[in-house]
């Protein structure tokens, strides 16, 4: 049921009605809404039991096991919520952060510390709202950088094949050609491929280490080296950094630029679909490039460095100060976890990925590059299931929310035919990944045996499989009152 | 090792399993000189410490009786909202990618879309990106991909747009070489004149930006307005205050078409100030701009028997499938806070909503009566204004801005920065959840600032 | 699966761990734990998991239709919650009340008059902490009433056969003989058999008005002078004062002492079995008894009465100053509803009763007082579908839950067979009403057409049919790990 | 009208359905001389003004830096703790009488009593009491109804018992013919010299009261009281702070048989301060006494298909089912206070919780140091102590307090009103909570007091 479909006229939550107040005494009429907008008409309790109950129709991190590759679904710490929306950071005006909010500022402040020595960089900015935002300033920053020494002829962006979609976006958003690079049979860049792509029109290349193939590539030595020479930058990808933080960072692997992405690594919540914050951090070369606003120390008292102070900053990506309610909950996260916590971080999740790897190599799943090591996920390819059961990945996906437990990400990287990116995060159980082996095998054997419970699965959930078709072919975006 | 759940005989097990004598040999494929060794963060906090922390950080801030608006407003948020919003199910999910799994958020967005389709008075409506400032670069962007008559990329950007919205569209748009022409104001209403316009009717314009209200709280001639862009060949962009919708004309009513496209920061509708964020954008269109609207979208379809379900739909327009040449890169959005504005308006209603807006609107009203009257304080535009408006002091603004902080108030926004011909100016705001008496207040404390 | 089966030996949630601490210097071994307690070892995810998806098993307010009669499960609104829970409530020590909590106290006072208003009382103290240990405050107050007065022989107290269960047991557990009086045919008390009962030995009688058959019985006031002729006093059990609030008031129908349930009329949450809060209520005869302590206004302050204020008083029945945090619930809940608000509670209280009733009567069921108004509960008797299709009340109640509706109260009061004791609340809507009639209707086809499907009902939750038998023959009251 | 959905349509058709003219025509029944009329009672407040209103009186408490204990506690709690206990399902649902329908509140009681068994070291747990007080008042009716040796109905209740719980247990058991013998102290050492009961070891002694800690924060020698108890036919009834049994031998191993019944205040495991309330009491026994046990009992059974699930069981012992004959006439208790624990348990885990003991008892004992070194300050007793413990000083114990008030700092408990022979005493209490600078602050400022 829609709430529009609970909707009475004049039913209504009054409790959050004002008094009636006439209308506007100067406001000419032909300015006024004639029209009665189709919002619903509902009492607080329609309201609060609707949603609640569209709520349990959720697989969470909070209620189910959610190993969706690249997006490092790991648990939210409930403290990191309380603490940032204690009343004094909520009722802070954006306008006041420096003449009321020093206390915000102070946390902030902190927070781009402590990610310019995570990340080996000599700056960070934290205005971006999501990692692609990030991607986008880092692309700005790399144009700005060549435009400023009159080097206008780099207007290609590498990227390699596997990449995250919002690389390419990211790059041709900022004005760039994309071209992409070939992966290795091993999953590293094909290091071949990446000789006959660079030249004088290159601007720089777009890395995710360890990459969406879920391997580390030992080459990111090389690479920086041959795109460094031939007058490009690297721009590093964050969202896998939960693989090596604390152990590795990206400065010190030869990136100019990168972002994070504090809803992956730093365990804000996904709500959904966000919001997150996409901090970037730069090297000495890129500092003057820096998107505003960066907080500065004053003496004791923190501000917002301004134009002023940066003349060459590829400016303003948002209206004010970045998504700071995830931000300080990405302070929060770190400041418990600390320096060794950290670490354990990458160590978990590494040793957690390369367990669940192996059960379920061990039970008849195929790799799709036995001869790594997995970083914090990896991929598996169920291409003889496809070929000889005729059951899909999504099958298979939609098989697995039956059981309890949310789908990996499917058929992503694109490059693996019906793959899974499976990651588990370091903050799931042994136990956890155990059942999840077990749920795998038992619906391998179920496409085996009965492969049309896969195929028209799920079967538990408040729906059947949806018509995703229909949807597009048909596009119903809105309600209609009839 | 917080938020590890490993026993030491797990740990055991899994090397055995995996045999490998330490976790450091998994680490095995990383150049060994890459490691950086101890890295200089402070040492882990319990969480009672880090409460405590956090605790004294809050004190650090200061709260400010609130009578700042330009951009975002300070509103009631009723307790329903978050106290839903907050449910682990929706906080802790990720984008709806499995739609079967995730009922709770696509129907919640599919409700959202509905709503702001509803209050803008356009077909459809996105489900969110970052803020109103990308909003409006989203919509410029678009507004230039959509415009199949013009071939320029010339964008009329009237100077009442806020100015921190301008400079984040300039500096998203920079590397796709559009133009954004500057569109000036009439210093004596603080509008855009429509006639000024008239220049532009020559040249080849691909969209006009349309601020309602605009950046000085006041009512643009929207119809004039959007009639102009109709009638050549731009794309009107309207950017409009979703709590304003509740009581001005919505831009799908706007002229004789109405506006093609709407955007905004939807941090009125239930999103807490929280220093500048996470707040969210949102962005409707008319039907035949649909394929280039930038972001996600979610659809109502059907399941193998039939049933209602949701699902995120024409994804052809986004990164992940379309890669370098989607409609934009945005991935991650603002989904919970969507989730918290949708909640707000099915509690608010249509008249809840209109009655908020119209409280605001008399506050700020009383707000300026009362400051009409004070010696040495003028109102700079005459015309009539929703709920933020500009006075001009006799003595400097920063002066008052002071003057009030010490005394636990916010003036507003000082605008000598952005519009200096405005001289000692300030943009003030008071929202529904001013009183009588803080407005009074405020009135008094002009007033005795100005006797000095 | 319980908690324990999620626990490992050495796993937990150490961001609570503080740091090691060693041994007690001085404490001496033998005063020492030795045994390690059996609770859970968990991480902080296994924890927020498990108790999240155990929430979800749960009918509730905020999820479903909840028409328990007697118990008023009427919307909690979120803002009370909120509100309660503004820290500088919640940091208040017990014993710093008046040094330090006088916002506190003075939200205390002011409901403590408010409460006075709207029953009609002399005096009120809010210490309870719920209905019953009211109803036993009151008991002990009737008791020091007479004993003070030296008379000694009213050793009765009279309970009307329909009363709730906890009338009686407080009745004795104040030490007074327990004496049932009938119920008339109409669900009045039979003034016949209340003249039999009455006499010296009469303490008081222990009335519910609307009673629990969801009458309001109209010879109140002759059943006052009767009792009252006979010396004893009269105590309103006010369970059910949603129906009636702000529309009449237990002092001008004639009682002496009451108890309210803030858990019911004023809406505090039921938290699955509490807590509530039991304010008691006292006409002048019996106001220096009510029980400690009570708040009163000095000037601008406000302060606890004790002994040496109230020397008669019966003294304290729990620890501090009751359950605070549930009485400053119910006192944002007055203010929001104000005058015009509580009566309208019992207008629309009244009229969903009577509307449900009608409908459920032009469905085929059958009232247990078909001549009588419904007050803001009613009952109906399944007798005939027992008799006729051996399908019982319980069998109807589990299979309603198929529905997603949370069963009415059953089988009480005990004097009506099979019965349905059903209270829909003003927070209701009509649309809500009309579901629950139709699927009342359609249960009762099933009954005809297929009793075993409401014999084995509940089919779509959790668990099936629980065995209550099995549960006491055997009693399995704590886990015990193998 | 808050809260009430009616649209005038609603209540024009459902009048037409009921045939009736009006709403007052549905309270046709009543006489008409009984309505009251217009009440008295302020106008209703929306949403956003009672918000205002709550929120100023907030702001008239006055935050104190908690040195207090005497039977309420500050200790740290888990965010996780109420984010969960707050979730709808749990907040808005009834006593679990459907039980299918309410297999969430059913298990996290079953597992409450596990948790509360294995803390106590007893056989079962009930589902919860009102608070401590009634605990202990119950646990005295009980140990009456369960003690066939005993014929009398005489209690030993020790003076070291908390002063509050001694007039609750007097108030409830005032009626019921209980003689309630107060047990003395030893003036010196503040705990009941066990060779003191000798002199009731002829008399008939239905039960004996044994607080650990005791009110004054010192350890009893539980052994010996238990084994006088066993030795003289009296119920051993342990009073006992669930915080310190993390450390300190459980009362299921006290003596050679372990006490009869456990009882005390919940309110350490995860309930806020509250200003006193809601708190929760607990109770357990041995499974000999479990059919006189008072309050719910949830049991593990299985439904129609083995599967495991849960239901309120043994209810016969009950208000509902007993009436007049029930083992207490408690209904509603304290449900929602207990899920807070039963996650507050899981969450601290047995070495989590032994920690949090551990660092009361070291910052009490850090406290207590300090202050033995200022002149004037005493303590009161030698004995160990678990977290908190007396001082006397040379000034009026209402001085110090007045004087850490203004300060900032709630001192402690004054004795005087209850143990006048212990002179100018104070009982105080620094739990986990309290910083070394707290402590040390705490300190100075007695110090630079007694200066004065
Ligand atoms: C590898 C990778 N890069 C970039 C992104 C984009 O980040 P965001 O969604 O925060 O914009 C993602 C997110 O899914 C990702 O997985
Ligand atoms: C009529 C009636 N009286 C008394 C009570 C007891 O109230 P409490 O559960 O708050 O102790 C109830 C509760 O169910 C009731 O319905």
């Amino acid at each position: 049921m829609l709430i529009f479909d609970r909707s009475r006229r004049g039913r209504a939550a009054r409790a959050q009605w004002l008094p009636e107040a006439g209308e506007s005494p100067v406001i000419p009429d032909h300015l006024l809404r004639k029209s009665r907008p189709s919002l619903p008409e509902v009492s607080e309790l329609d309201v609060v039991r609707h949603y609640t109950r569209l709520s349990q129709q959720n697989y969470s991190i909070d209620t189910q096991f959610y190993p969706l590759g690249s997006c490092t679904m790991k648990y939210n710490p409930k403290v990191c919520h309380d603490l940032a929306n204690l009343p004094e950071f909520l009722n802070t005006h954006p306008l006041a952060l420096e003449r009321a909010g020093q206390g915000t500022l102070a946390c902030l402040y902190e927070l781009q510390e402590m990610l310019r020595e995570i990340t080996g960089m000599a700056g960070v900015s934290l205005a971006c709202a999501a990692g692609a935002q990030g991607e986008f300033a880092g692309v700005l920053m790399i144009r700005a950088y060549h435009g400023l020494r009159g080097d206008s002829a780099r207007t290609e962006m590498l990227v390699p094949d596997a990449a995250h979609g919002t690389n390419p976006a990211s790059a041709s958003m900022g004005g760039f050609q994309v071209r992409e690079v070939a992966t290795g049979p091993d999953g590293n860049v094909d290091l071949a491929a990446l000789a006959q792509a660079v030249g004088p029109q290159t601007a720089g290349i777009m890395l995710t280490n360890p990459s969406t193939l879920g391997v580390f590539d030992q080459h990111v030595q090389a690479i920086a080296d041959v795109v460094h020479k031939a007058g490009g930058l690297l721009y590093y990808d964050g969202a896998n950094l939960n693989a090596i933080a604390g152990k590795v960072r990206p400065g010190d692997m030869g990136f100019d630029v990168i972002h994070l992405n504090l809803h992956k690594t730093f365990s804000t919540p996904h709500g959904g679909g966000g919001p997150g914050a996409g901090p970037v951090g730069v090297n000495d070369k890129l500092l003057p490039y820096l998107p505003l606003p960066v907080v500065a120390k004053d003496g004791p008292r923190y501000r917002m460095l301004t134009e002023a102070d940066r003349p060459h900053s590829i400016g303003h990506l948002v209206t004010f100060a970045g998504n700071v309610g995830v931000l300080l909950r990405a302070y929060v996260y770190i400041r418990m976890l600390g320096r060794e916590g950290l670490r354990r971080v990458a160590e978990f999740s590494t040793l957690n990925a390369n367990y669940l790897l192996k059960k379920l190599v061990e039970a008849g799943f195929e790799p799709a590059f036995p001869q790594r090591l997995a970083a914090h996920e990896f991929i598996i390819t169920l291409k003889r299931l496809a070929k000889e059961r005729h059951v899909t990945a999504l099958d298979f996906a939609k098989r697995l929310l039956d059981y309890g437990v949310h789908a990996p990400t499917v058929y992503f990287p694109l490059l693996i035919p019906e793959c899974f990116l499976i990651e588990p995060t370091e903050t799931e159980s042994k136990d956890t990944l155990d059942r999840f082996a077990e749920v795998m095998a038992a619906i391998l054997k179920e496409a085996e045996t009965d492969p049309d419970r896969l195929k028209s699965a799920p079967h538990s959930l408040s729906v059947r499989r949806l018509d995703e078709v229909r949807a597009a072919r048909h596009p119903d975006l809105a309600y209609k009152a009839e | 090792m917080p938020f590890i759940p490993h026993t030491e005989d797990d740990v055991r097990e899994m090397l055995a399993t995996l045999g490998v004598p330490s976790i450091e040999a998994l680490f095995g494929e990383i150049p060994a000189e890459l490691y950086c060794g101890e890295l200089e963060l402070p040492p882990a906090l319990k969480e009672m410490e880090i409460a405590r922390l956090m605790r004294a950080r809050a004190q650090q801030n200061r709260p400010l009786l609130c009578f700042a608006g330009a951009g975002a407003y300070e509103h009631y948020i009723p307790a329903a909202v978050w106290a839903v919003t907050g449910r682990g199910e929706f906080y802790s999910a990720y984008t709806p990618y499995q739609a079967e799994a995730s009922q709770g958020t696509l129907q919640v967005l599919y409700e959202y879309q509905s709503m702001m389709a509803g209050l803008t008075a356009m077909d459809v409506s996105n489900a969110s990106l970052y803020d109103g400032a990308t909003s409006l670069a989203e919509a410029v962007l678009m507004a230039v991909r959509t415009n199949r008559k013009s071939h320029s990329r010339r964008i009329l950007m009237p100077k009442t747009v806020h100015p921190f919205y301008r400079r984040v569209v300039e500096t998203i748009v920079s590397s796709q070489a559009l133009e954004l022409i500057e569109l000036p104001y009439d210093i004596e209403t603080g509008c855009i004149d429509p006639a000024s316009l008239e220049t532009h009717s020559d040249t080849d314009v691909a969209a006009l930006v349309i601020p309602q209200i605009n950046f000085f709280g006041l009512l643009e001639a929207v119809d004039e307005l959007t009639e102009w862009a109709a009638a050549n060949g731009a794309i009107a962009i309207a950017l409009v205050n979703p709590m304003a919708l509740a009581l001005l004309k919505p831009p799908g009513e706007w002229g004789k078409t109405g506006a093609n496209i709407a955007c905004g920061e939807g941090q009125p509708l239930g999103i807490p100030l929280s220093g500048g964020g996470p707040y969210f954008g949102f962005m409707c269109c008319r039907k035949a701009h649909l394929h280039q609207l930038p972001g996600r979208l979610v659809g109502r379809t059907v399941d193998a028997e039939g049933k209602r379900g949701f699902t995120l739909t024409l994804q052809a327009r986004e990164q992940h499938i379309r890669r370098g040449r989607a409609t934009s890169n945005i991935c991650t959005n603002q989904g919970l806070m969507v989730t918290a504005a949708t909640i707000y308006m099915a509690l608010l209603g249509p008249e809840g909503l209109r009655r908020v807006a119209l409280q605001c609107h008399r506050n700020t009203l009383s707000l300026m009566n009362g400051l009409a009257a004070v010696d040495g304080v003028e109102r700079v535009f005459s015309g009539p204004f929703f709920h933020e408006a500009v006075y001009r002091t006799r003595k400097p603004a920063r002066e008052i801005m002071d003057g009030l902080a010490e005394q636990g108030i916010l003036a507003g926004y000082e605008l000598a920065r952005d519009y200096p011909e405005l001289g000692e100016a300030i943009l003030v705001c008071a929202t529904e959840t001013r009183t009588e008496e803080e407005i009074e207040l405020y009135v008094r404390r002009v007033a005795s600032l100005l006797e000095l």
